[in-house]
C-alpha cells in the first residue's frame, strides 16, 4: 500500500496545470466555447505534442502506458481549466474500448490517428430509454451478405460533434456489439446539441447505415462487459475532474473573500464565513480520498470496482454541488454573474452530476453493492494477485 | 384564532379567480413558465399589466388615492395567492413595490402626481440604483457622487446589478452628497432620467444564461433638483423603510406552493427510461419534506399578516426567518427539479426569452427550463438582504 | 384568518408558564423522575385546581371549553419545565376519547375523576406489531352472556403507571373497540417500564380479562376513526410540546454563550457561533409555524388534519434534533452532562419522535395526502363551514 | 501507487486474525458491543490488555524497547482494522495513547522504566488532567496552581471530564506554576497519584448514562518533583505534541467500518411490525451515503500514513478534515441505528455496565444499547479537540 505520488507523476501533474495555466485561461476558454466549432484544433494538437492523447495507451500500441492514476492528473488540470475538448470522450473512452475489444489492425489504425490528433472516435452507446441500464438498446445491426446495415438513435453522443469516427453500439442477434461507423456514412444523420457546461454533443439517428464486415469490433468478446468497464474508467476520471473544479472553486473563494472589502474589513477577517470555507475545504479532502479511490478501483474486480467509483461518482457529486453553491454564496452578486468563472465550475459540475449516470443512478448502484455484508465491512486494502 | 376565510373574502377570491380565467392568456402563462428569472421579459410583463390596469388592479399595495386598489392585506393575500395558482407573469418590481412607496411616503405632490400614474399606465418602467461595485451587503459605504450645481445635481459614479435597467426609463439612486460625519449621513436619493446623456449601460449576464442584470455608468449626468426625494442626506433613512418593506412586505407562500405544483406535475409524467419519480420513494420524501416547508413559511406569513393587521409588526427575526426560508425553499424545489431531469440535464437552450421558442408538450418545456430555473435560484440567498446579512440580524436580536 | 392569541390565552400561557417555572424546576423535576413512583401527587391536584385537567372538556362535561390552541399553549410549557405527569396521555388522548365514545353515564363518571384528579385512564391500543397502522391490532374481546373476556397485549402504554383506568382496544367481531378496564381488574398485568424521558410506562397483558357489558364505550361509533383522531390531536399536542423544549434550548444556549468566555471573551461574541444560533433561531420559528398549523388542523377534514399534523411530526422531527444537537454541541462538554437540562431536552425530543408514530412514518402519510395534488397546491386558508 | 499490502503483510493479518479468533472471547465482545461510550469498563478492557499483554501486542504503537510492538505504521493499521472487525474491547486510552507517548519522548530513565511496565501490566491506570471547568477549548488559560515546595510540589485546583479518573490510579495534569510573560509559558506537566492526600472526584454522569467523566479536586496535594515531566513551563509543548499526537495518529476507520456493520446486520432483521429496513430505498440510500464518507476517511487515513511512511506529515487541513469526519460519521451512523427502533427507542435501560443484565439475542441487545449508543456519539465532536476548533485550525491555514 502507497498512495504517494511517483516524481513522475508529480512532474505530470505540475506541467499538466502549467500549460493549461499558460494557453487555457479563462477567456481563451469562453472564445472557444463561442467559437463556430467549439473546439480549438491548436490546442489538440498541442496535447498531442505532450503526449496526453498517448497517455493511456500500451507501449505495443504506440501509447505511454499510463495508468489511471496518470490519467486522473490529466483531468483535476482539464477540471480546473474547464477544457471542452473531447479528452474523455475520444481518449478515455472510445479510445479506451478500440484498445481493449480492437483487432490488430483497428487498433493500429484507430488508435494511430487518435494519438496523432488526426482522429477523434467517439461512443455512441446510450439511448433515450436506455436510463441507467446500459444493456437496455434498441438499436440493430442487420447482416446482409459482406455487410452490416445499423439503425437506431443515439442522443448525446459525448464527443460526437468533433468526431470523424462513432463506435456504434447495436444489437446482433440480440448480442450488444460495436461497430466502427465513419462520421460521413450514409445514412448517419448528426445534429450539434449545445451542452450546459459549454461543450458540445450530437444526437446520432443511424437510418440503414452499412459497414463492412470488418467494422465489427471485438466480435469475440463480451462487449457490454467492456462498456461497463469502460463507462467506470470514464466515472473515475469525472470523479478526479470534480476534484479538480472543487479546489478550484475553494481557491478562487479564498482569493475573492481576502480581496473583498465589506464593514471596513476583507470578507475573509469574517468568522461565520471563515468556518464556511474551512467546510469547503473539508468537502475539498473527503472529494479527493474518493477520487483516488474510485481511480484506484477501475482495474479491481468489479464489485470492488463499482463500489469504488459509484462510491465516488455518488458521494463527489453530493458535495462538489454543496461546495459550488458556497463559493456562489460567498462570492455574492459577483459568482452569479458569468464573468467570472465560478458559474461556469458551477455549471460544469452539474453536468458531470447527470453524465454517463447521475449521483443518484450511482448511489443507487453503490448501495446494491454493499447490500453484501462482506463488501461492506471489508478493509480497502487488497491482496496482491 | 382560525384559518377561515370571511364569507366577503371567499367572494372576493372567487372574483379573482373569474378575472384571472377570463384574462390571464395562455400565451402569458406560457412565458411565465418559460422564464427562469426574478421579472417576466417587459413585453410580456408590461403586456399583463396593461391588463391589470384596465381592471384597476396594477398595483394591489397602493391605496385607491393613487389608483391603487385599497385592498386589506388579507385581500392582498388571496389576490397573490390565486395569481400564482395561475401562473400570471411577475411584473410587479422596483416600480410599483419599491419606488412607488417611497413617493408615497417621502414625494412631494408634484412627484406623486407625475410619477405614480406613470407606472400603472406602464410608461414608466424603473431600475433600482443601490449597489455599487465596492458596495454590496455594505451599501452606505457607496461612492456614487452628486454634486450640486444651481438648480440641478451633476452625477458621476456607477450603479450595478440593477434589474432590467436595460428596459428601463428612470432609475430610483442612492447617492453620495457629503462626506463630513458618519458615511449613512452623506447619502441622498434621487431619481435618475435613464435617457440623459451621460448614462451608460452595460449588461451582464446571468450564470442562469439570461441578461437581466446591468452595469449603469454615470458620467457628469445632470438631475434636477425637483427629482430629489426628501432632504440631501436623508437617503439612508429612505433606504432603510425601503429595505424593510422589501424584506417583511411581500408575499413568497403563492409562488412557492406554485413552483411545487409544477414540480408535482413533472414528476408525475413517465422519464424517458421509463420511471415515474412520483413513485420514487426518495423522490416523494424530499418533495414531501419541502412541502412541510412551504407549509411552515405560509404559517409564519399568516402569522405576520395577522401581527400588522392588529397594528403589531411581524418582528425582525420572523421577518429574516421569511426572507431565509424563501430563498431556501425556492433553492430546493429547483434543485429537485432539475435533479429529475437525467441526461437531458445536459441539453442547454441559450435562446432568451424562452417563450418565443416555437411551442412544445407543457412537460417538455418544463425541462427545458428546469436548468435554468435551478441556476437562478442561486440567487435568491443573495440578493435584496444575503442570507449572511438576515443571520446577522437575527443573532442581534438574540443576543440584544 | 386571525392568528392573534387572545388576552385569554395570553394569560393562560403566562400563568402555565409561571406555575411550572415556580413549583416544576430541574431539580424538582429530577426529584419526580428519581422517585419510588416517578409522579407527583401534588403537581396533579395543582394542575387539578389551576383547571388544566378541566380544560379540553365541554361544559357539559365538567369542563372549561377549551380548544387545541389552549392545549398547545399548555403543551409548551410542559415542554420546557419536562413534566412528566401524565396530562397528555389521561388528558388529551384517554379523556379526548372518553368524551367522544363515551355514554352520558361513562362521561360523567371517568371524566368526573379524571377533571378532580382522583382517576388517570390511560388508552391501550397499538401493539408490537402494529408499527404505525392503528388497525393492525390483535387484542380480541369476546361476548359471553352479561360480559367481555378481553386478551391481548399492549406494550408501552402512555400514562399507564399512573392510570387506575385502562381504554383498552379489541376487535368485537372483528371490528376494533374500546372497552373500560379497571387497572385491578383479575387477568390483567401491568409492568413499569422506564422511558428514555424519564417518564413511565406500562406493558400490559389481558389474559381473560372480564368486564361487564357497560364496559363498551361507544358501541354505534367509528372507533377506529375516532382513536386516529385523538392520536392526530395528541400529535398536535407534541408538535407543540417540541416548540416548547426548542425555544428552551435556544435561551439555554443563548444564555450560556454569553456567561461562557473562552480566549477571553464570551463564546456569543465569536461570529461563527452566532450565526449558528440565528441558524437555531431559524429553524424554532418554522417549528412554531408547522405546530400552529397542526394545532389549527385537528378539527379539520381528515385529509387537511394529516396535512397539518403530520406535516408538523415530520418537519419537527427533524429540525428539532438539528437544534439539540446544535444545543449540546455550542455548550461543549456540560452539554454531554446530565447536570445541566439540556440533555434531558434532548432525549424527550428524542422520545416525542419515536411515539404516536415516528418522524418517518408522518413524514410517509403527509406525502401520501400530498400525492393529491388539490391538497399540495391548496391554500391553507379554509372556507368557512 | 496501490492499496496493496505485501505477502508479509497478508502473512501478517493473518496470524492476528488467528490470535483473535483464539482470545478474544465472547464475553469480551459481547461487554463491548454492549458498551455505549469511549472506553470499555476497566474489568473488560484490563482483561484483554493482560490477553495482548502476553502475547507482547499490549501497545501496538511503542517501540520494541518499552515492551511494544515495534511495528510499521502499515502492521498498527491492519492491527487496528482486525481488532475493530472481530470487536475488541476499546481500551487503549489515556494510559497507552497519551501519557506514555510523553513519557518516552519528555521522561527522564528513571521515569520511563518506573511507569512504562506499568503500564503494560495494568497496574496504572491513567486518566488525562488537562480541561478545568474554566477552560475548556481555551486550554492555555487553565489555573491548577502547582508551588514548588523543597522538593515537592503543592497542588490546588480542580480538573473536569477525566474519563476513568474513579478507576484510575494516576493523572498527567498540566498545572500553573508561573503567571509571568505569555500564560502559556507558566505551564508545566506532572503526573499525580490519585491515591495521595487531598484528592477528591465527583462523579459526572452523561446523557447516555453512563459514568465516565469526572472532577477531580486537588487540595494541598503532594506531587514529588521527580513526578515532573519535562522542565517547569515546558509543559504546553509537552501538551501541544501530545494533542498532534491525539488528532492525527489514531486511526477510526476500523471502527467506522464495524459500526456500518453492525448497523447493516440489525437493520437486515425483521422489526416488529414485519418491514426489514434494509429494504427501504430511504434508509439504504442513507446508509450508502454514509459507506461513502467511511470509505472517503479510509482514503485519507491511508494517505495520511503514506505521507508519514515517506518521512514526511499528514498536514493539519486532512488531520483536522479527519477529525471532523469521524466523529459526524459516528454520528450519522448511531443516529440511523437509534432511527430504526420505532417505539422500543422509548425503552432505556439505565444499569451500567449493560453486559452485566441476563443475555438476549444478539439483535435484541443491539437494540437495547442503539439509545445510548446515539446520545454518547453527540460527544465525538466536543471532546479531543471540538470541531469548532478544527474549522479554526483549517481555516488559520486556508487563509496563511
Amino acid at each position: 500500500m502507497d498512495l504517494n505520488y511517483s516524481d513522475e507523476q508529480l512532474l505530470l501533474k505540475e506541467s499538466a496545470e502549467r500549460f493549461l495555466k499558460d494557453r487555457y485561461d479563462f477567456e481563451k476558454r469562453n472564445k472557444i466555447v463561442a467559437s463556430e466549432t467549439g473546439f480549438d484544433a491548436g490546442i489538440w494538437s498541442e496535447m498531442a505534442d505532450l503526449g496526453w492523447l498517448a497517455l493511456p495507451f500500451a507501449e505495443e500500441n504506440g501509447g505511454l502506458g499510463g495508468g489511471a492514476v496518470e490519467i486522473s492528473l490529466i483531468m483535476e488540470a482539464i477540471g480546473r481549466a474547464l477544457v471542452v475538448e473531447p479528452y474523455l470522450a475520444s481518449i478515455i473512452l472510445a479510445g479506451g474500448l478500440v484498445e481493449k475489444l480492437g483487432s490488430e489492425e483497428q487498433r493500429a489504425e484507430i488508435l494511430g490517428g487518435l494519438i496523432a490528433g488526426t482522429s477523434r472516435p467517439a461512443l455512441a452507446h446510450a439511448e433515450r430509454q436506455s436510463g441507467f441500464d446500459l444493456g437496455n438498446i434498441a438499436a440493430t445491426a442487420t447482416p446482409s451478405g459482406e455487410i452490416y446495415r445499423i439503425s437506431g438513435e443515439k442522443p448525446l453522443v459525448a464527443g460526437g460533434s468533433f468526431a470523424d469516427i462513432f463506435l456504434v453500439s447495436a444489437k446482433l442477434d440480440g448480442i450488444v456489439k460495436l461497430f466502427v461507423v465513419p462520421g460521413d456514412a450514409a445514412g448517419l444523420t448528426r445534429t450539434e446539441v449545445k451542452l450546459v457546461d459549454g461543450s458540445r454533443a450530437s444526437d446520432l439517428v443511424l437510418d440503414n447505415v452499412s459497414v463492412p464486415a470488418s467494422a465489427l469490433l471485438g466480435a469475440a468478446a463480451d462487449t457490454l462487459f467492456e462498456i461497463e468497464a469502460a463507462h467506470d474508467r470514464v466515472n473515475a476520471a469525472l470523479a478526479s475532474e470534480a476534484v479538480g473544479i472543487m479546489d478550484a472553486l475553494i481557491d478562487a473563494t479564498v482569493a475573492y473573500t481576502r480581496e473583498r472589502v465589506q464593514f471596513g474589513k476583507p470578507l475573509a477577517a469574517f468568522q461565520a464565513l471563515q468556518h464556511r470555507m474551512a467546510e469547503m475545504a473539508v468537502k475539498c479532502q473527503e472529494a479527493r480520498g474518493s477520487a483516488l479511490l474510485a481511480t484506484l478501483s477501475v482495474d479491481a474486480p468489479r464489485p470492488m470496482r463499482i463500489r469504488g467509483v459509484s462510491g465516488a461518482r455518488a458521494k463527489i457529486g453530493k458535495i462538489s454541488r454543496s461546495v459550488a453553491q458556497e463559493a456562489i454564496q460567498l462570492h455574492g452578486a459577483m459568482g452569479f454573474s458569468e464573468e467570472m468563472p465560478i458559474g461556469a465550475w458551477f455549471r460544469r459540475l452539474y453536468a458531470i452530476e447527470n453524465t454517463f449516470g447521475t449521483t443518484a443512478d450511482h448511489l443507487k448502484r453503490y448501495g446494491e453493492i454493499i447490500r453484501d455484508p462482506a463488501m461492506l465491512s471489508g478493509s480497502l486494502l487488497r491482496e496482491p494477485v | 384564532m382560525d384559518l377561515l376565510m370571511t364569507e366577503e373574502e371567499v367572494r372576493f377570491r372567487n372574483e379573482v379567480r373569474t378575472f384571472l380565467d377570463g384574462h390571464l392568456d395562455d400565451d402569458l402563462k406560457r412565458a411565465e413558465r418559460l422564464n427562469p428569472s426574478f421579472l417576466a421579459d417587459p413585453a410580456i410583463g408590461l403586456k399583463w399589466q396593461a391588463k391589470l390596469n384596465d381592471k384597476g388592479w396594477a398595483a394591489p399595495s397602493w391605496p385607491k388615492q393613487y389608483g391603487g386598489t385599497g385592498w386589506t392585506l388579507a385581500e392582498r393575500y388571496i389576490f397573490d395567492q390565486e395569481c400564482e395558482r395561475a401562473g400570471e407573469p411577475h411584473f410587479r418590481g422596483a416600480s410599483i413595490k419599491m419606488i412607488a412607496p417611497v413617493i408615497m411616503r417621502y414625494g412631494n405632490e408634484a412627484q406623486k402626481s407625475f410619477y405614480l400614474s406613470r407606472i400603472l399606465s406602464g410608461e414608466d418602467l424603473w431600475a433600482q440604483g443601490y449597489s455599487e461595485p465596492g458596495s454590496g451587503s455594505d451599501l452606505a459605504s457607496l461612492k456614487s457622487r452628486a454634486v450640486l450645481d444651481g438648480d440641478q445635481y451633476i452625477v458621476n459614479g456607477s450603479k450595478i446589478w440593477s434589474t432590467l435597467a436595460h428596459h428601463a426609463t428612470r432609475m430610483f439612486a442612492l447617492v453620495r452628497t457629503a462626506d463630513t460625519g458618519k458615511k449613512q449621513e452623506g447619502i441622498t436619493f434621487i431619481l435618475i432620467d435613464l435617457t440623459s446623456p451621460g448614462v451608460t449601460i452595460r449588461p451582464i449576464r446571468s450564470i442562469c444564461g439570461t441578461h437581466e442584470f446591468n452595469q449603469v455608468f454615470f458620467d457628469d449626468v445632470k438631475v434636477p433638483v425637483s427629482d430629489r426625494i426628501g432632504e440631501e442626506g436623508e437617503g439612508w433613512d429612505i433606504a432603510k423603510y425601503l429595505l424593510e418593506f422589501e424584506r417583511g412586505g411581500a408575499f413568497a407562500g403563492g409562488v412557492l406552493r406554485a413552483m411545487l405544483t409544477r414540480l408535482h406535475r413533472l414528476a408525475s409524467q413517465p422519464l424517458p427510461d421509463g420511471r415515474t419519480m412520483i413513485d420514487d420513494p426518495l423522490f416523494m420524501a424530499r418533495l414531501a419534506e419541502i412541502a412541510t416547508d412551504v407549509d411552515a413559511n405560509d404559517m409564519l406569513e399568516l402569522s405576520a399578516m395577522s401581527k400588522v393587521q392588529a397594528g403589531g409588526n411581524p418582528g425582525s427575526v420572523p421577518s429574516s426567518t421569511m426572507k431565509i426560508e424563501r430563498s431556501r425553499i425556492r433553492q430546493s424545489i429547483a434543485e429537485l427539479a432539475a435533479s429529475i431531469l437525467g441526461p437531458d440535464a445536459l441539453r442547454f437552450e441559450e435562446h432568451r426569452p424562452l417563450h418565443e421558442l416555437p411551442e412544445e408538450s407543457d412537460i417538455d418545456e418544463e425541462r427545458t427550463v428546469a436548468s435554468a430555473v435551478y441556476f437562478n435560484s442561486r440567487s435568491q440567498s443573495i440578493f435584496g438582504g444575503s442570507n449572511e446579512i438576515q443571520l446577522e440580524i437575527i443573532a442581534k436580536t438574540l443576543l440584544r
